[in-house]
């Protein structure tokens, strides 16, 4: 028998720090996939959030830089105005990108900077202890938000994919979801065009995963793949925003 | 007089709670107390615990080198506390889960099976109160009344009904001493 | 003769249960023993009936487990 | 005085803002003082106050601003990395005179550092972490009651001079249990805020809020304005306490969490005969340097502890005016000292071990 | 003979620092004048920016707040919150709202803030001396980009009423011109709609609109007017992007 | 060394970033700063070098972060506001140690205050307006031909030390013309920075640039480290010029624009009989206080001139150990003292009509 | 006789020259004298054309003219 | 020797351009000089003003208080800077456009119609070459040549034709001296 199923090898072979179930190590092992199967390991820079993504430079076999929280777009147009022959990633959540970083990404897609973007999304402030995020859907309860997200106070959960295509300059702009096989399959055929928009077209993609908290949302990691399919993705649909003119 | 006590454990085990109502108890016995999580890096999983001190005058440092007494609910807290209990203190140790011998000859050592009392009382979620009768009995630092007054007065709601359970805990971990 | 085969990193596993629910054949289980961790891990129940799917592989966020297949 | 609850130090702070008056929280979480943000989020909504989670610090303590100016108690809380963020907003507040609560749970730096207890905020606290020449009222207890006292008292001395305070404290405080009861503040009575922009009746002369003043004459005369009033806080709102100092050889000097673990080790040292005595700046601007220089007049040895490389010892310094050796000692990173090596510490210099 | 136009009595009866010809005191009169017509002058508060508007707290009969440069959201919801019976708007420059206070603005209109916004579009940093902004044009040289804006490196001018159309909360958004008296009086409309949706819906709005900067694109006023008809029209499309939904 | 040419301060520390090796700028514009992004936007194109005009600040730090960590020299400017703006950036890179230059033209405060010339950042860049314990390196420099002098060795000591730097100038400097030349560095090699990431190939352990470290022994060992460096650049990096000080009774000290009125006043007090002389700090951190404190030595008296309500004057105190009278003159608000207004003070102080 | 009426508050005119442009009638020109502020301020030359109907004060960026209609 | 200069006028006159000028005949007959111009709040239009120092040595401070030298090209100028000139300095007025007297009878006042006189050779903007012309005669900063000299080198390509005029220009306000 061959193997037909193992450990990518940007991803370091060591034990994560995430929860149980949590499917930030699924989007991991995605983006470690897509590195090696463009062969770009040792040319490939990731910037880490602020989030549970923290350490996230531990995680992979690549040099990594660690941006102060919001800020990893700002920081990864640093590397590759620096380096622009480099493959330059960052990795972000939802607080970190929707919120903090706000102006960030959206001068960061709307400069065009040639870098790849994986945008996490699990409608929570993960790390910190499961607060409200701009992503938190209506009604749902978190730490801040012990009565359930209240639209009229707090406003409706943000679409990132969504308004970031309405700026010209980003070449792709998907949404995924990793909360089944045939999603995660998906998912990395988007990750890995997203890595291949900076390769090829020198141009900014962003892949927005939405992604599951099950230690915040208080669910098994299984109910919390339901939780997803069932409130999520009907907030936040799946598919292409934004792909590159040639394609279109 | 000065109490100090780490009240160690895995998650879930409900150490924070233990501390919780120690100092509730000692509180409302007119004492001064004080309790800190363990607030470490760790942000789940993994062990917890927490320093509760009781006094009868102001408490200076909240933080405890050498504690008069250690609750280890498990091993690894075992492993970890163990050296730092003040000599002629009191450990305890929940023997249903602690395996091996405690090393330490100048202290105390109070063994309950507060796992197993628990789970004979139909609920394994009580091995802390059985631990904690076992520590009031041993350092005799609040009256058991005042523990379940305490007990009653901070459950939720919803928890209420549990307070039998919890006393009789408490009775059970105290007569194990 | 069994089409697949996983090999479980045990000592990695989280005991999160997502492979168990996905296996089309239903094959993995969680073991009563615990891993380094303090984990009950998963393991196969049924190595004959695997078919090397990887989807198991697939789902799982720790990377635990790999697939062979003929 | 209400019964005395158990309560954290982050819940007892937000419990203490709202018993002095607080309307409106505007935040961003960060540990260690999310539980402050979530305790108010509980709270607010069933007093009918506004619970608003920015989308950032900045935004915070910029709605801070907004509300500050129409003339509403406001506070916001952050921890180190979150603090940095808010310093041109600080100048501004300071700037424009508006009054507000800041709190500050500091942590272990710098850059992201860890989320464990620090006090290396000293210097941005107390020097001006923001351009210009302004004055936060800093702060710092050293039990979740004083937590509660000094919040209230904030909220007070904001109004009173129109400048933002800054409580100080740490994640070891804002997690901490213990005893706390509150004032019954259910009579006291506001003041008036006729500065404020509340809509232009045309009874008073249009309020407008700001820092700009294109003239250097009168940017001059404002800044001579804002000193005056740093003068008047210096003169009367220094805050210290003393813990057995009169006969004391050597007196540390600490605050907040530190100052507690101080005391314990004063206790071990008295024990063995050392006499030792903790002095405690309450106010950390402005400097108690008159009651400690008290202190200097005699022939003593100073120590000042901190959980910093060694900022407030400047301004112990200053204060003794150099008369005095100070030593130091400290820990970074998140690292609390015990009472035992503090002990230590004193031991070592009673023993002329070490130099100032 | 009746009078039939004359100052709003919101607008202050003195002489503004901007240079001739600049359309920013256009924009003031018409705020001005839709305070007036709803009547709120005595329960509104002005947050000026920092930008050449720095000083419009001079130039109207409001209280006024001056905001950090780019804060001037939050510090409205600031007020706002604080004082919900009133009506508050902000008055911002391109420079101000969408590069430096992109975050602000899209958190306030996401949470859908009851305020409106007066974003004054004028290509370019006017007050500190003719900067490149997020919104100068393909091509158009500032002095930040003397070779004219490169939108390979520097992307290109961001639409903001379009990005933020994509979110649920605002109730109002629109797009003017004051480059000729028909456009003039279609912004008033705008604005005034704009101040009636915090009155009567409670909902956030905001317009965009296009203004000169003669001193800065070094054109006279007039040419200025026309340069923004014949270039700034065809890519910052004029009209409604987002109305009420009782409208619609 | 170049011919002389006739430039704009501003305008020559681009040039001398340039010189330098600077391959890449961000910023964002702002009075009195301005000049410096509009020349480096016209000149860096020309000769392959990354322009970058930045959304914010805040951006602005974050991409000098990203470059830096890259292992290319980066700088960044701003002026009051915006270099308040920056304070979480910087307390992450001095973490991370990251090379990079900063230059701030401050101008008047608190808030958004003026686009005038001042000193009132003074605190906020020596004592570190970002949380934690870090420094800054920061020079100061008094003429358009030591802008250029100290911008260069900014660029060399920041790399030498893994450390950011940061050039305090004010408004009048950056508007300023002088002559300059430039030394010719086209044979100077740049350091080697095998901690950079530039892709990790397996032939040395993968590159991680950061300032986490959850381990707060680890994070108290990292901060030692820093310490450490701090020490180095204390014991060898203090600069400062004296004029006239040898035989004066009275020294003043200043830095930047204002050592040069000061120099003019000192003129001026001689011709009066008055010995004045001037100590000038051209590194603020480490504060030259060793040179300083021999000054002290002899009985003189001590004015410090600023234009801010007294900041340097804690520096100037401590470095003279409270040993003599130190008397301050200060002007605020974008007011730039005369010549004429110091020697004023010089001559009430030597009439004994002042206390210190 | 007119049918409009415009009074400038000569004072405040930049002298931009906008009121000029758009006035249907062509009745408004720059002033050869200079006001307060140094600028050359825009004046009716044939007041009896006017129609009142304020194009050109709604132009004006500084609320310079005041219009009358019958 | 130190010279100072303040150079003042409205916004369009080339005020700051004389100085540079100035600055630049100075700096390249080995002298050492500054420029500062006035960095008002105000950003355009108005008046304008810098500051020239021309010194032997290391230069000071380059504010004044008191210039050794005023030239005022329009009115408001005059009434702002006639109070500061030095005594025994030198006035240099533009009497095309200043109507009044000056008042100052301690300085050497020197009357040039720059503007009239740069009308007269067909272009009006050449009137700040007129009276810097005025001013280099009367006090002899530095020779007409290094001016000269100056502006070819600093002019920029496009303007190297109006040297001629410019030579001419400060010529006519040397021998208006
Ligand atoms: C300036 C600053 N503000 C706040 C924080 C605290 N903080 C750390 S992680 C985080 C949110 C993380 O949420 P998200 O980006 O959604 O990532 P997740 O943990 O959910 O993966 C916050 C607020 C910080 N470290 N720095
Ligand atoms: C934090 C901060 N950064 C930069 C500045 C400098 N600044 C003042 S106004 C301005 C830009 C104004 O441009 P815009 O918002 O387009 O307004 P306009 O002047 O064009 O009307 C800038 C960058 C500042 N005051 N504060
Ligand atoms: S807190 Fe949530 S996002 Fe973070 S590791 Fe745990 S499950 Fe994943
Ligand atoms: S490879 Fe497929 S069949 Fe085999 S265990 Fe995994 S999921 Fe089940
Ligand atoms: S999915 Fe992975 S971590 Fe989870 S139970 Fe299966 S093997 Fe273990
Ligand atoms: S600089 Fe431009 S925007 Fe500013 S006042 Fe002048 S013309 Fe108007
Ligand atoms: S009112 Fe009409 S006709 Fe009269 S001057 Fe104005 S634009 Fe011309
Ligand atoms: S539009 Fe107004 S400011 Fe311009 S010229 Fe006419 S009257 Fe004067
Ligand atoms: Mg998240
Ligand atoms: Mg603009």
């Amino acid at each position: 028998m061959r193997l037909v199923f193992d450990r990518p090898q940007s991803l370091a072979d060591v034990q994560t720090h995430y929860c149980p179930g949590c499917t930030h190590g699924i989007i991991h092992r995605l983006i470690a996939e897509a590195i090696d199967e463009l062969d770009v390991a040792d040319r490939t820079i990731g910037v880490a959030p602020v989030g549970c993504a923290v350490l996230a430079y531990n995680y992979f076999n690549l040099d990594f830089q660690e941006a102060a929280h919001g800020r990893a777009p700002a920081v990864a147009t640093g590397i590759k105005r620096a380096l622009p022959d480099r493959v330059v990633f960052t990795y972000q959540g939802d607080g970190d990108l929707a919120s903090i970083g706000t102006a960030e990404i959206i001068h960061a897609a709307n400069r065009g900077e040639a870098i790849t973007v994986v945008y996490v999304n699990n409608t929570v402030y993960g790390m910190t202890g499961g607060q409200m995020a701009p992503t938190t859907l209506p009604g749902q309860k978190t730490t801040t938000s012990p009565y359930g997200r209240d639209t009229d106070l707090a406003g409706y959960p943000i679409r990132v994919a969504e308004m970031l295509s309405t700026l010209v300059a980003p070449q792709y702009i998907a949404r995924v979801a990793v909360n089944s096989a045939p999603n995660i399959q998906k998912a990395k055929r988007a990750i890995k065009k997203a890595f291949e928009i900076q390769v090829n077209d020198n141009g900014f993609a962003l892949v927005e995963v939405l992604s599951t908290c099950p230690t915040n949302w208080g669910l098994t990691p299984e109910k919390s793949l339901r939780w997803l399919e069932e409130n999520m993705i009907p907030y936040y649909p799946l598919g292409d925003f934004k792909v590159p003119k040639e394609v279109e | 007089m000065q109490y100090e006590f780490i009240f160690a454990g895995f998650g879930g085990q409900g150490v924070l709670l233990m501390g919780q109502m120690l100092a509730h108890a000692a509180m409302d016995e007119g004492k001064k107390v004080s309790w800190i999580p363990s607030y470490g890096p760790e942000m789940r999983g993994g062990t917890a615990n927490c320093t509760v001190i009781v006094s009868e005058r102001d408490i200076g440092s909240p933080v405890v080198g050498s504690p008069s007494c250690v609750v280890a609910m498990n091993l690894p807290s075992l492993d970890k506390f163990e050296d730092v209990v003040k000599p002629g203190g009191v450990l305890v140790i929940n023997s249903s889960l602690v395996t091996r011998e405690p090393k330490r000859e100048d202290v105390t050592v109070v063994k309950v099976p507060a796992t197993d009392m628990a789970n004979e009382l139909g609920n394994v979620r009580v091995a802390n109160m059985v631990a904690l009768g076992a520590v009031i009995e041993a350092t005799k630092v609040v009256a058991p009344d005042s523990l379940v007054a305490a007990l009653k007065k901070n459950l939720p709601p919803h928890r209420q009904n549990l307070l039998p359970l919890n006393r009789e805990a408490i009775d059970k971990g105290r007569s194990s001493v | 003769m069994a089409r697949g085969k996983v090999v479980f990193n045990e000592d990695r596993c989280k005991g999160c249960e997502l492979c168990t629910t996905v296996c089309p054949t239903k094959i993995l289980v969680m073991s009563d023993k615990i891993n380094k961790l303090g984990y009950h891990p998963a393991v196969v129940s049924d190595p004959d009936k695997c078919t090397g799917c990887a989807i198991c592989a697939r789902i799982c966020p720790d990377c635990v487990i790999q697939v062979y297949r003929q | 005085m209400s019964e005395k609850l158990l309560m954290r130090g982050n819940e007892a702070l937000g419990e203490a803002a709202l018993k002095a008056g607080c309307q409106l929280y505007f935040a961003y979480p960060i540990t260690p003082q999310s539980e402050l943000p979530e305790y108010l989020s509980r709270r607010m909504p069933e007093i009918d106050r506004v619970f608003l989670q920015a989308e950032s610090e900045i935004a915070a303590i910029n709605m801070v601003y907004g509300a500050a100016g129409a003339g509403v108690r406001v506070m916001t809380s952050s921890s180190s990395p979150g603090i940095s963020l808010k310093q041109e907003g600080l100048s501004y507040i300071a700037g424009a005179q508006l009054p507000c609560v800041i709190v500050n749970m500091s942590r272990g730096g710098p850059g992201l550092g860890s989320i464990q207890p620090a006090q290396s905020d000293y210097f941005q606290a107390t020097k001006g972490g923001g351009h210009g020449d302004y004055h936060l009222i800093v702060l710092a207890p050293a039990s979740v009651q004083e937590i509660v006292d000094l919040t209230i008292l904030a909220f007070d001395l904001a109004d009173k001079y129109r400048n933002p305070v800054m409580i100080m404290g740490d994640g070891l405080l804002g997690q901490m249990m213990e005893p706390v009861s509150f004032p019954d503040r259910s009579d006291v009575v506001l003041p008036e805020k006729p500065w404020a922009t509340t809509g232009y009746t045309g009874e008073r002369p249009k309020n407008i809020i700001r820092s700009l003043e294109l003239q250097p004459e009168r940017l001059e005369a404002h800044n001579q304005k804002l000193q005056e009033k740093y003068a008047d806080m210096i003169a009367t709102q220094k805050r210290s306490d003393e813990y057995l100092t009169d006969d004391a050889d050597i007196v540390l000097i600490a605050f907040g969490t530190v100052a507690r673990i101080c005391r314990s080790a004063i206790d071990m040292a008295r024990e063995k005969g050392i006499k030792a005595g903790l002095f405690r700046p309450i106010s950390l601007w402005p400097f108690p340097d008159e009651s400690l220089a008290k202190l200097g007049d005699k022939e003593r040895t100073f120590l000042t502890v901190e959980m910093s490389c060694g900022q407030m010892i400047e301004d112990v310094k200053l204060a003794l005016e150099c008369r005095r050796p100070v030593h130091f000692y400290g820990r970074v990173g998140g690292i609390v000292p015990s009472p035992e090596e503090v002990l230590d510490k004193i031991e070592q210099i009673v023993a002329g071990r070490c130099e100032a």
